[in-house]
């Protein structure tokens, strides 16, 4: 173990929309400052703030972390921003870990935000250029393209169907209808308006996808003798754990992502968990795209490679199933601003932990969960565990 | 958690169109002019010749492409080039509809990552098929490239326009 | 073991050209929306005003970048203000020399914490020094779209 | 600082104007092979976390994290990018050691400044988007007023600026690695075109390629892996507002607070008798001065005169630069603190040759993120 315990103690967020008034730093204010008002801290009670964002190109600000530093409470302090891509929402939370366990800092603020409207005329240029600038980006590659590929890789592997995998958008924007913040809950949504979805790129479909969305989400992190000064119910980091596989994708088995796995096994050994499918009581995996839920399920260990849409199928991932598996409603349903929809996850266990999820709390009083984001060319995971022991 | 939630002010694209709401617009002008360097200087050599190359190392034996000057898994430098086929096997495919501002397109692309043959198992690069009913592309399918003619080629990963099956 | 291959002549050498294709669309913001439509409208400054630390913001702010606390309380500023820095450009941002070099400088605006980047004119360079006083001169209402540019410039009072 | 930290091996590759010999991939692994072979490790498997400094827009590659892994050793490892300077990169590695949890970490950062084709418009893409970017203006600009409000607030003469170019580029003859070395006249320097009144072309570092790569160990480690460690001392980095209408224009108030969390976490009191000598950020020749100040090493005021007696010099009372810092050895974007805190583990070892400086036993390396910024980075280290 570390030598110094970190806890989470606040969180907050904005709305997750489509296209947002304010501006970024704006976005980063609100989100910031609901995290300190849930824990009653003011900013003079930071020492440190640590910003999560991915790419430059959606907010279209070069340096986007000195842009962004006022309206992330940076003013007079150390700031820092650290980016893994699409894992960069539960790798900030990471950071904040190290901020704090170091023993430099007590109270670090945590802050991701992402306004993917300011990028023109779609926010998916940004991802044009995610490509190798020379062998890869003459073809003309968007991002539909690779997780078409990898979702194509998957269900050739264990012969899985649509039908398995759209469950999920089912299940997350159902969840969703429950979340405050969500831009896309769909109480009513079924598994045929799913399947009869426009084919963007096959065997991707529209309601396979995230939807793009502007948002920011905050946590405060505090070292243990303040954690447990401003709050009866922290919530403890137990386990870190983050991987980075090669930049050449094309080399590497898309089928199942050794990455997710590697960073899971760091995180599950700091933790002391041996048995993850019965230590861990509650899942927020990355869903960017619905098999991406599947796939991460597998790479976290929760289930069998190929299993998990199975277990999906079952109910297992309900709500109110054995493992419940993103009770948010994931990026599928809440919303995809990339670096804030990872930190909404891990704001989603805190208060699930906390049992103040309200409508979305899950039954039992769980005790541990899990967040996990993945990001870049098919090729991060980020993972940390989160328990109220 | 609600109160946690703070109230955001969404807008929609009407509310741009009509002057409702203030912006300003920019477009950054962000040109570069990268470095091939050895490996990749060579790679786009070889595709002005026609040529597929890939690289080896001397450590786990592997062939690697497209070509650097280091094995990623061992940390050595590569010992030598090596001439690859221009034939492969589709390790997996897309037919994209849209364009990537999600416009949609009159013919689907087929984007698909080939294995070619030469390199060791599971060494694949991105590029397209064509010349193939959609329809008809399976993983496994075995593919060709279909080069551009030499007068046309630049020393770019375009010089092949397409990998087409081989029967 | 570093690299066993190396370029041995310049014609060996290639650069691979490319851009980063975006375009942004940006909103000015809450606290933007008004400040831009004062200075549309009517062709006035405001500004924000944090209690806790005693500062009027301008431009205006949604919240107080030092104690965080949203702010809610606008003041009507002036249009006037004195140069607190300044310099001369001869260059534009390809590095080409411009018709005329822009004095730009960092107005604080009367009464305020606060300032405005932006151009002088009506003023020769070598006349222009700190603590000068300067006012706004606006664009025609027609010509105006809500936006910084809808200040011509600052020039020297009386 | 909780834990012993050292720096145990050092890489590079570069200082140069152009780099056409090699991609940013094969610069980094030639850098990253002089580090691993200088610490004794294996990177694949001595090395705990990696972490790398990049910013998409200085790449020409959204989330550049990704290229990252591959050419250090590191594929299939924890790694992670910080989109700041080389020493906040540095920070985050020692961070991760002081937690327990890591031993080994290397850091990486990186310059293929030549490779950018527009980069003003890459600098004003980092200003506000709706109060400062629609005026157009070069972002120089923004040095030229701090420049002036510096020089009237302080009372500090054009000739100290220019002193710090004739200083820096002079002591860049001496290293071998740096690309900018030249003997100039403080009337050269001031005589060179106009870029913002009052700076003129000479007094701006032009830009190199290169690459640096630092493996850090824990106390226990480092004595097990070499018997010259750099002691990482104290570390500490800053921001004050991003905004251009709510910041001070006349002082680097960012480095005054970086400077006081790395004296704090080295339990330094005095820095002027306890450094003896520092390389700090020079993008521009007044931000040597104003830095020096904001350090601490000098008041308000002091550091121009100071500059212009020689104090500041190889031989001087206190050396600064002594690598001929970005003026002398290029700016290398975010590689440019690393590029300092390089020189101070040279200096440290005593392997910096005819710029060394005698009895050099403790050094600060400070870096700024450059124009429209206010964020920056220190670092105290000692042999």
């Amino acid at each position: 173990m570390a030598r110094n315990r970190v806890a989470i103690v606040g969180a907050g967020m904005t709305q997750f929309v489509r296209r947002a008034q304010e501006t970024a730093k704006e976005l980063a204010w609100e989100a910031a400052s609901k995290a300190l008002e849930s824990c009653e801290m003011t900013l003079d009670d930071i020492d440190a703030v640590v910003i999560g964002s991915a790419p430059e190109a959606f907010d279209g600000v070069h340096m986007k972390s000195e842009y962004l530093s006022d309206g992330c409470g940076g003013w007079g302090k150390p700031v820092i921003r650290g980016y893994v891509g699409g894992g960069t929402g539960v790798f900030a939370p990471i950071q904040g870990w190290y901020h704090v366990a170091s023993g430099l800092f007590d109270t670090v603020l945590v802050v991701c935000e992402e306004k993917m409207s300011s990028c023109q005329p779609h926010p998916q240029g940004a991802f044009l250029t995610i490509f190798d600038h020379t062998t890869e980006r003459p073809l003309g590659p968007n991002l539909l393209w690779i997780f078409a590929l990898e979702m194509n890789a998957y269900m050739t592997r264990y012969g899985l169907s649509k039908r398995d995998i759209a469950l999920v958008s089912v299940k997350n924007r159902r969840n969703a209808a429950d979340h405050p913040a969500a831009l896309l809950g769909d109480p009513n949504i079924t598994v045929e308006d799913v399947l009869n979805s426009e084919v963007l790129a096959w065997p991707v479909q529209r309601l396979d996808v995230s939807p793009v969305t502007d948002g920011a989400v905050a946590v405060v992190m505090a070292a243990e003798h303040v954690a447990r000064r401003v709050t009866n119910k922290p919530v403890w980091v137990e386990g870190v754990g983050w991987c980075l596989d090669t930049a050449y994708w094309t080399n590497r088995d898309l089928s199942y992502p050794t990455y997710v796995e590697e960073a899971a096994r760091m995180a599950y050994k700091m933790a002391g968990i041996t048995e993850p499918r019965k230590q861990i009581h509650i899942a927020e995996p990355y869903d960017p795209f619905d098999y991406k839920e599947l796939h991460h399920l597998e790479g976290l260990m929760l289930f069998d490679k190929g299993k998990a849409p199975e277990a999906t199928a079952l109910g297992i991932t309900q709500r109110d199933g054995d493992l419940p598996v993103c009770p948010s409603g994931g990026l599928l349903g809440v919303g995809n601003p990339i670096a804030a929809a990872g930190l909404m996850k891990v704001a989603e266990i805190f208060w699930q932990l906390r049992g103040e999820a309200g409508a979305r709390q899950v039954p039992g009083q769980p005790k541990r969960g899990v967040a996990q984001a993945w990001g870049d060319l098919m090729q991060v995971g980020t993972v940390i565990v989160l328990g109220v022991s | 958690m609600k109160e946690w939630v703070y109230d955001t002010v969404y807008l929609s694209e009407k509310d741009f169109e009509t002057g409702r709401v203030l912006y300003e617009t920019w477009v950054p002008n962000a040109r570069y002019a990268w470095d091939a360097g050895i490996a990749i200087g060579r790679y786009l050599a070889e595709l002005k010749a026609g040529r597929l190359v890939g690289v080896h190392c001397p450590s786990c034996g592997r062939v690697l492409v497209p070509p650097r000057m280091f094995c990623q898994d061992c940390f050595v430098p590569i010992d030598g080039f090596v001439p690859l086929q221009d034939t492969g096997t589709v390790v997996t495919f897309s037919l994209c509809s849209v364009r990537w501002d999600m416009v949609r397109l009159e013919h689907p692309l087929i984007p698909a990552l080939i294995a070619i043959d030469g390199a060791s198992p599971g060494m694949g690069i991105l590029h397209l098929l064509g010349e193939v009913d959609p329809q008809a592309v399976r993983v496994g399918m075995r593919v060709r490239a279909v080069w551009k003619p030499p007068e046309e080629r630049e020393g770019a990963i375009t010089d092949i326009r397409y990998f087409k099956p081989l029967e | 073991m570093s690299l066993l291959e190396r370029i041995a002549h310049p014609d060996q050498t290639k650069a691979w050209f490319g851009e980063i294709p975006i375009q942004n669309r940006y909103t000015v913001g809450i606290a933007g929306e008004r400040f831009f439509r004062e200075i549309k409208d009517h062709g006035r400054f405001w500004g924000t005003r944090c209690s806790h630390c005693d500062l009027i913001y301008v431009p205006p702010r949604l919240y107080c970048e030092r104690c965080f606390a949203h702010l809610e309380e606008w003041v009507e500023v002036p249009t006037t203000g004195r140069v607190h820095t300044f310099t001369v450009v001869p260059l534009d941002l390809d590095g080409n020399p411009l018709p005329e070099p822009r004095i730009v400088a960092f107005i604080q605006i009367d009464g305020t914490d606060g300032g405005l980047v932006h151009d002088l004119g009506e003023v020769a360079p070598e006349e222009v020094c700190i603590g000068m006083c300067v006012e706004a001169v606006f664009k025609e209402p027609a010509e105006r779209r809500g936006s910084i540019t809808d200040i011509r410039y600052f020039r020297p009072v009386g | 600082m909780p834990r012993e930290v050292a720096i145990v091996g050092a890489g590079w590759s570069g200082f140069r104007s152009i780099s056409p010999d090699l991609s940013y991939k094969e610069m980094m692994y030639e850098a990253a092979v002089r580090a691993y072979e200088d610490a004794g490790i294996d990177p694949r498997r001595d090395v705990d976390s990696f972490v790398t400094v990049a910013e998409d827009f200085l790449e020409g590659t959204s989330i550049f994290d990704e290229y990252t892994p591959d050419q250090l050793g590191g594929a299939l490892r924890p790694n992670h990018t910080i989109t700041g300077d080389g020493i906040h990169g540095l920070a985050a590695a020692v961070m991760q050691i002081l937690t327990g949890q890591f031993d080994v970490v290397v850091v990486e950062a990186h310059s293929k400044a030549s490779n950018v084709l527009t980069l003003p418009y890459i600098m004003a893409y980092a200003m506000d988007p709706v109060y400062n970017r629609p005026l157009a203006f070069h972002p120089y600009a923004i040095a030229g007023m701090e420049m002036r409000r510096y020089l009237a607030e302080t009372g500090t003469p054009l000739e100290a600026c220019a002193r710090v170019v004739v200083k820096n580029r002079s002591n860049a003859l001496f290293n071998p690695l740096a690309a900018y070395g030249a003997d100039l006249s403080v009337e050269a320097v001031l005589g060179s075109d106009m870029v913002a009144e009052p700076l003129t072309r000479l007094q701006c570092a032009d830009h190199a390629d290169g690459a640096v790569v630092l493996v850090l160990a824990d106390g226990a480690t480092a004595r097990a892996l070499t018997d010259r460690p750099v002691w990482i001392r104290g570390i500490g980095w800053a921001n004050d507002t991003h905004t251009l209408e709510s910041r001070p224009w006349g002082e680097a108030s960012y480095a005054y607070l970086a400077a006081q969390m790395a004296y704090r976490t080295a339990g330094i009191k005095s820095p002027r008798a306890e450094i003896d000598f520092a390389e700090i950020d020079d993008t521009f020749a007044y931000k040597e001065l104003q830095h020096l100040e904001a350090l601490g090493f000098c008041r308000p005021g002091e550091a121009g005169l100071w500059t212009l007696e020689g104090g500041t010099e190889i031989g001087g009372e206190f050396p600064v630069n002594p690598s001929g810092g970005s003026l002398g050895m290029g700016h290398l974007l975010d590689c440019s603190g690393l590029a300092r805190v390089l020189e101070v583990v040279f200096q440290l070892r005593g392997e910096a040759g005819r710029h060394q400086v005698k009895g050099a036993e403790t050094g600060l390396a400070f870096a700024w993120r450059g124009v429209p910024t206010t964020g920056g980075a220190a670092v105290i280290l000692s042999n």
